[in-house]
């Protein structure tokens, strides 16, 4: 919903870190990320820069953002090449850029993994993300209490993911499977879309038509959500509640509507983004998070997964990304 | 008698050719104006410059006395020049009336009126002889024979001063010959100029008015009376040289054993039953009308047709492993189409000719590249390919040169059998009669040989036996001394009441 | 004069009247794939499969790719191709999706969309026939710099519909004798396309371009122009596209259309169109798409995963290319 | 022999000697194109352009693609179309790092990644060969396909090379004469490539069966066996390349190869190998390759957006192939 002004850039403000924000010396922060072909990542990349933009003290430097392994690894080659002072990487896939980021940690370049883990704890100094097994239970918790709450027996829940593939994917299949499970409840239908409005619309609409009746659906990713719910329009169901994920400004517009089916989100917020380009900040620079009391950054941060509904949404608009 | 056409001092270039170095043309109104002269002598580039295909670089053109210039092929048929070019130029997926009227459709606001364009089609193929064409047929179903008729109709529906026709008959039959002669005579009786191309100088006798003769590009000589010209003089003027036009001296020793042995070969739809024997040495024949099956019979001699029946070389058996096998055993085919079915086209004249003997120059799959341009090289020499240079793409060479690189393909190779479909098509005198001594050569260095012909007094000339075949059946089988062109026509031709043509033994 | 008595009897020319069944017996293939995958439906899913909301939804489905097909059916039958369709679908919807554009209202943007779409469209056909551009290049770069134009026009995000252009929406979620109006836009596309293809000069003249560009040429058409106009109606046909798809997702994205160049091309070959041009037929192309979209909407409502319906789909290919070849070889005999 | 006598004078034999010149010059255009987009690196960027790192950077990016491209080279001089490579390579990398084939070592890794992709290339080469089925669609599937496979036995997940295997990740991260293995790979098939296409009959064949199989087919060469083992070449390239981006990812991945079949064809074509087949150089495939690669390159050194690469890409690709048009003008002028 690039249509409404651009919102303020989304990261807290810098009251308690007054002190860490300050100029110090001059740093090079290289950033690679998947290519921003859609609302989340580019919420991130942009994030990414803005932050970045507002010290005086950071030169950032992005590469090619590219769904392609291959390149985001040339990519990293080449901000090792150039000798940066710390490096953001949102990797396509954890695992398969393990090895180029334990080189850049080799070279002594301070790595912070941002969001899709590394699986091995010597290719980065931080990691900062999302809880993505969280945002399962989240969203599994909220469906589960409004059917418990409306006494459903045996319902349809449907759950439209988005790139099968990826592992954070299977982190949120799994963990609304969990909690469902403690509900007494199962997933009755899956299938993924890419992340996308178009495919979102397409797989939604077949998905409504396999279930005449559904209960509840989960959808995973906001920006995909936007085909869901036209497609739901479309077709003119109501009759269940929808759970969306990421937290997109869009999505929670829709949940401030009484008549609207999404009813809540989780978030995943790409507010993370700003936070990776201040810790690599810091560390490049060897100084510790000012509300901590250690010296130095820590070695992970996990987001919390929040639930927006009707209720606390007021709070988190500010907050949300426009997709 | 005034001057429709005049061409003068027509140049025209292509890179690294000249393929027309000043050549002066004119044609009248109401006569056949034939264009003689050898493959790559510029006929067809002289007539796609009068067609608007190619711009001359040098040169004039005046059309009804008045100096035309042509931007394209729709300026000269807005002009009145209206062309069948050598090379077909039908687009298989469209219809027959579709193709006629391409360019110029019967359209209303831009919708095809379909009725009135198949009605006028049909009136067109009728009046070329042709009714059981159907208009609303697709073209690419058609046989060559029949394209050509599409082509001519559609030369026809232009409302042309003059028509140009390059080698229209090559892909036609006799009796279709005759009958495009008489549209011809229909056309210039009403006033309409008609160029007229082709290699067979029987036929310009017959229709032709004047003459005009190229020679490399160059008018060797204009406005020769048609008939009375001496054949040597036209000859000589063509070639610069003397040129026998006869056919080189049967063998009269023994034939070989037999190399060739085809017994009940049948190919469902075409021919039945169908069974000859070739000796070494010998050139056998087969004569019949376009149509008749006899290039499907080579084709499956050949392995490159299912078909049944049996087929030995050496006595050893042809069948199953089809084309590659038929190689192996000696055999070789130079196909009716020599571009669609022989040549590649962009590569060079010695990769085409070395393309069916590749395992003679390969140790373990690697090409020993000195040796097969060296061999390609004799073959160009020895069959006088012109240009003779081996590395020019093959695309850029005459007709008849293309010819002679598909025969050197196989002469590179030593066969034992050799299947020449239509063999001649489309090459002019001096060549062909090159092509016979060299046909002739073979023979005589012990391969037997399989030809093709739809010209009668060819395979009567060449061939040592001859096999009629009508409606895919061997229906008379002679020496070739014993039969002369009426007999042949009439069994070819004969109806289908039973006739009482009694198969003969052969020799 | 004695001309039949050259040709042998017992093999008829093809007539006029036999066409149509020839043409219809083409499509045989196609059609019991069709059949097939509908009995499927009926034994697997019998309770949702065969009702209207069901169908509707596999129409609306195909709708989009649907529009794209028909302009890539001309293109390919005049010997080229488009891979630029998703993408310039994309920059269509875009372009009509922009705040300054929308509040023009939805004609306005409709018009834009088409606009956009035809002039992309136009923008390839003049590098391929005045630039003697290969078209699979040309249309490349096009896919390319189309993306990223659309990309920074909606500065990476999905534009919404506004409120008041919601007329926009009702293409898609209105009824109309029971069907969403964008079922009539792409029935009218389809049938508009058939008409021109087969019973306008532009049509015909695309099998000859197509089919023998030599040839045409000879014969007096502008072969260049004609090129550049072929991609301008499948630019034409995008900018349609763009509108459906506005309709359907309420939005305009970069992100739409991704990968429909390889559906829309599949559909046309499985349709016997061939690559090399000069053959084929609309109503092909349209059985080919309803196939692949039928055998996703099968997937979903049996519940298969993503990986099992890659399998099935690339198998089902395979089997209905080779029935359909059966079907093509009994017609006409060729040889080994 | 005596074949000076029949030469013409002015226009010496393309020996052995001559062939780089005449290559050269066949390739201006996408030679001038490089160095044009090197001279930019060096303006630009130049204190990070010209370091060896960057160059190994882009040649070890090249590879992967690189010997995907050479495969694809053959297979479309041979007049068909491979859109199955990323696939069959991700197809080829999940088998390879199955945990049943890690046990047995690198050695056996390989072994099993190429025999994979082999064999994928020969059943789509049979499908087209023997089934008749048009290269577009039976690739297709194949693509389609060997996808859903390749997510079905990782489960859709990335797959760990084991630590014992790691001998396979020194092929990337390795330096022999200060290279990484990897780029000798990529060297070494297009070496092999060239030599099979120009010195053997297998290549003249190619070029035959691509150029006119009739032709060839009249001559006494077994188009489909032949047409069968094109394929079968592709995919072998398809397995070498599995192996490179295992060492380069450290992982076997279904998602690994995405689109490759794109930028692959994008770059046969650029290089001057026409998609009707029978013409066509390897040296021109890889010069259109290393164009697309160092554009890439440029585009990451410069910190470009995306949206302006994507647009920069389209436009470069117009440029390159325009200039390259030029330069082939300027030798075989045409009619109008
Ligand atoms: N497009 C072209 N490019 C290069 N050379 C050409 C081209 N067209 C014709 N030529 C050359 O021009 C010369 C004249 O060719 P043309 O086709 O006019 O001969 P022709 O008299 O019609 O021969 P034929 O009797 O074999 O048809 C030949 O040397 C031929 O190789
Ligand atoms: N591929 C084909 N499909 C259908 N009919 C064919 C095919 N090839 C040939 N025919 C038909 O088979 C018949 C025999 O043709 P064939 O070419 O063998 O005749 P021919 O005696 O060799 O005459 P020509 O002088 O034209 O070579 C013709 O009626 C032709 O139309
Ligand atoms: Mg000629
Ligand atoms: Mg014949």
């Amino acid at each position: 919903t690039g249509n409404e002004p651009q919102a303020a850039v989304s990261s807290p403000a810098p009251a308690a870190t007054e002190g860490n924000d300050v100029p110090g010396e001059k740093v090079v922060i290289g950033f690679s990320a998947p290519a921003a072909d859609h609302g989340w990542i580019a919420a991130i990349a942009k994030n990414a820069e803005a932050t970045a933009k507002r010290y005086g003290d950071v030169e950032f430097r992005p590469v090619q953002p590219t769904n392609d392994v291959n390149q985001q690894i040339s990519a990293v080659e080449s901000l090792i090449a150039a000798k940066v002072n710390a490096l953001v990487i949102l990797p396509n896939d954890g695992q398969q850029l393990n090895q180029i980021a334990r080189r850049a940690s080799d070279a002594g370049i301070p790595v912070v993994n941002l969001d899709r883990v590394f699986p091995d704890k010597l290719s980065y100094r931080t990691w900062i993300g999302g809880d993505n097994y969280g945002m399962g239970v989240a969203a599994g918790h909220y469906i589960g209490a409004a059917l418990k709450e409306k006494n459903v027996a045996d319902p349809v829940i449907v759950e439209i993911q988005g790139i099968a593939t990826l592992p954070l994917t299977q982190d949120r299949s799994k963990g609304f499977a969990d909690a469902l499970k403690t509900y007494g409840f199962r997933v009755t239908a899956q299938q993924d879309a890419q992340f996308t409005v178009e495919t979102g619309t397409s797989v939604a609409s077949n998905l409504l038509q396999a279930h005449k009746k559904i209960d509840a659906l989960w959808n995973h990713d906001d920006d995909q959500g936007v085909g869901v719910l036209a497609a739901i329009n479309e077709a003119g169901r109501n009759e269940f509640v929808m759970v969306g994920g990421a937290g997109s400004a869009n999505a929670m517009r829709e949940i401030q509507k009484p008549d609207s089916v999404l009813k809540a989100t989780v978030t995943y917020s790409p507010s993370m983004a700003s936070s990776a380009v201040k810790l690599a900040r810091l560390i490049a620079q060897g100084k510790g998070m000012g509300d901590l009391v250690e010296n130095q950054v820590p070695q992970s941060i996990t987001l919390a997964s929040e639930t927006i509904t009707r209720e606390n949404v007021e709070r988190y608009l500010p907050l949300g990304f426009e997709s | 008698m005034s001057e429709l056409l005049v061409m003068r001092g027509i140049v025209k270039r292509f890179p690294g050719v000249r393929a027309l170095s000043g050549v002066d043309f004119s044609v009248r109104a109401g006569e056949v104006h034939c264009l003689l002269g050898q493959n790559g002598a510029g006929k067809s580039t002289l007539i796609k410059i009068l067609a608007g295909a190619h711009r001359p670089d040098e040169g004039t053109v005046t059309l009804g006395g008045e100096q035309v210039r042509m931007a394209g092929p729709p300026d000269a048929i807005r002009l009145g020049v209206a062309t069948i070019y050598q090379e077909l130029d039908l687009v298989d997926g469209l219809s027959v009336a579709e193709n006629v009227f391409l360019g110029h459709e019967h359209a209303t606001f831009g919708f095809t009126r379909r009725r009135a364009a198949n009605r006028a089609a049909a009136a067109l193929l009728a009046r070329l002889g042709h009714p059981e064409i159907s208009p609303a047929m697709e073209v690419g179903r058609l046989a060559p024979a029949g394209k050509q008729v599409v082509s001519m109709a559609r030369a026809l529906s232009h409302d042309a001063r003059v028509i140009v026709m390059d080698e229209p008959s090559a892909a036609l039959a006799h009796d279709e010959v005759r009958g495009l002669f008489r549209v011809i005579r229909e056309l210039t009786a009403q006033g309409v100029a008609v160029v007229y191309i082709s290699h067979r100088l029987e036929e310009i006798r017959e229709i032709g008015d004047r003459v005009t003769v190229l020679k490399d590009g160059r008018t060797a000589a204009a406005g020769l009376p048609a008939r009375d010209t001496p054949t040597g003089r036209i000859v000589s003027l063509m070639t610069g040289r003397k040129v026998e036009y006869v056919f080189p001296p049967r063998r009269v020793a023994a034939f070989g054993a037999e190399v060739l042995r085809v017994e009940d070969l049948t190919v469902p739809g075409v021919c039945s039953g169908v069974s000859f024997s070739v000796r070494a040495g010998e050139i056998v024949g087969l004569a019949g009308l376009v149509g008749s099956g006899r290039t499907e019979i080579a084709e499956a001699v050949y392995g490159a047709r299912g078909s049944t029946g049996r087929v030995y070389v050496d006595g050893r058996p042809v069948r199953r492993g089809g084309v590659k096998r038929a190689v192996k055993l000696g055999m070789g085919l130079a196909p009716e189409e020599r571009k669609a079915q022989a040549l590649l086209l962009e590569e060079s004249l010695a990769r085409n000719i070395t393309l069916g003997s590749l395992p003679r120059y390969s140790r373990l799959g690697w090409l020993d590249r000195r040796r097969e341009r060296a061999d390609a090289a004799g073959q160009i020499k020895a069959l006088d390919i012109r240009p003779p240079d081996p590395d020019r793409p093959v695309r850029t060479l005459s007709g008849g040169n293309q010819q002679k690189a598909v025969l050197a393909r196989w002469l590179i190779n030593g066969r034992r059998l050799l299947l020449l479909d239509e063999p001649t098509r489309g090459v002019d005198v001096g060549a062909r009669a090159e092509l016979y001594a060299v046909i002739r050569g073979l023979t005589d260095a012990g391969i037997g040989v399989l030809l093709i012909s739809s010209e009668v007094p060819e395979v009567l000339g060449l061939a040592d036996r001859v096999l009629v075949i009508r409606e895919g059946a061997v229906v008379h089988q002679a020496d070739a001394a014993d039969l002369d062109e009426h007999r042949v026509l009439d069994l070819v031709m004969a109806a289908q009441d039973g006739t009482p043509h009694k198969e003969e033994p052969g020799d | 004069m004695t001309n039949h008595s050259i040709r042998r009897p017992g093999r008829p020319y093809t007539g006029a009247g036999l066409l149509g069944a020839v043409g219809r017996a083409r499509h045989l293939g196609l059609v019991a794939a069709l059949a097939l995958l509908a009995v499927v439906g009926l034994v697997t899913v019998p309770e949702t499969f065969a009702t209207t909301s069901n169908l509707v939804t596999v129409l609306a489905l195909a709708a989009t790719i649907g529009v794209i097909t028909v302009g890539m059916t001309f293109v390919i039958i005049g010997g080229g191709i488009d891979l630029s369709v998703g993408a310039v679908m994309a920059l269509a919807s875009v372009w009509a999706t922009t705040l300054a554009t929308q509040s023009y209202g939805p004609v306005v943007m409709v018009i834009c969309a088409v606009l956009v779409g035809t002039g992309a469209g136009l923008l390839s056909g003049f590098l391929i026939s005045y630039g003697r551009m290969v078209p699979f290049i040309a249309t490349l770069a096009m896919l390319v710099a189309a993306r990223g134009l659309a990309e920074r026009m909606s500065d990476r995000r999905t534009q919404l519909l506004q409120p008041g252009n919601s007329a926009l929406v009702d293409l898609s979620s209105g009824r109309v004798l029971g069907l969403p109006p964008i079922v009539f836009v792409f029935a009218a596309v389809v049938v508009a396309g058939w008409v021109v293809l087969n019973r306008t000069t532009f049509g015909r003249r695309t099998y000859a371009v197509g089919g023998n560009p030599e040839a045409a040429k000879l014969a007096g058409i502008d072969v260049r122009k004609h090129t550049m106009l072929l991609y301008g109606l499948s630019g034409l046909c995008c900018g349609i596209a763009a509108v459906i798809i506005m309709a359907r997702t309420t939005t305009g994205s970069s992100t739409h259309g991704d990968l429909y160049e390889l559906d829309a091309i599949a559909a046309v070959i499985i349709g016997g169109t061939l690559l090399t041009g000069g053959r084929g037929t609309i109503g092909g192309s349209i059985l080919g798409l309803l196939i692949f979209t039928l055998i996703t909407n099968l997937f979903i409502l049996n519940g298969l995963n993503t990986s099992d319906q890659l399998i099935a789909k690339g198998l089902i290919i395979v089997i209905a290319v080779l029935l359909q070849r059966r079907s093509l070889r009994s017609r006409t005999q060729r040889d080994p």
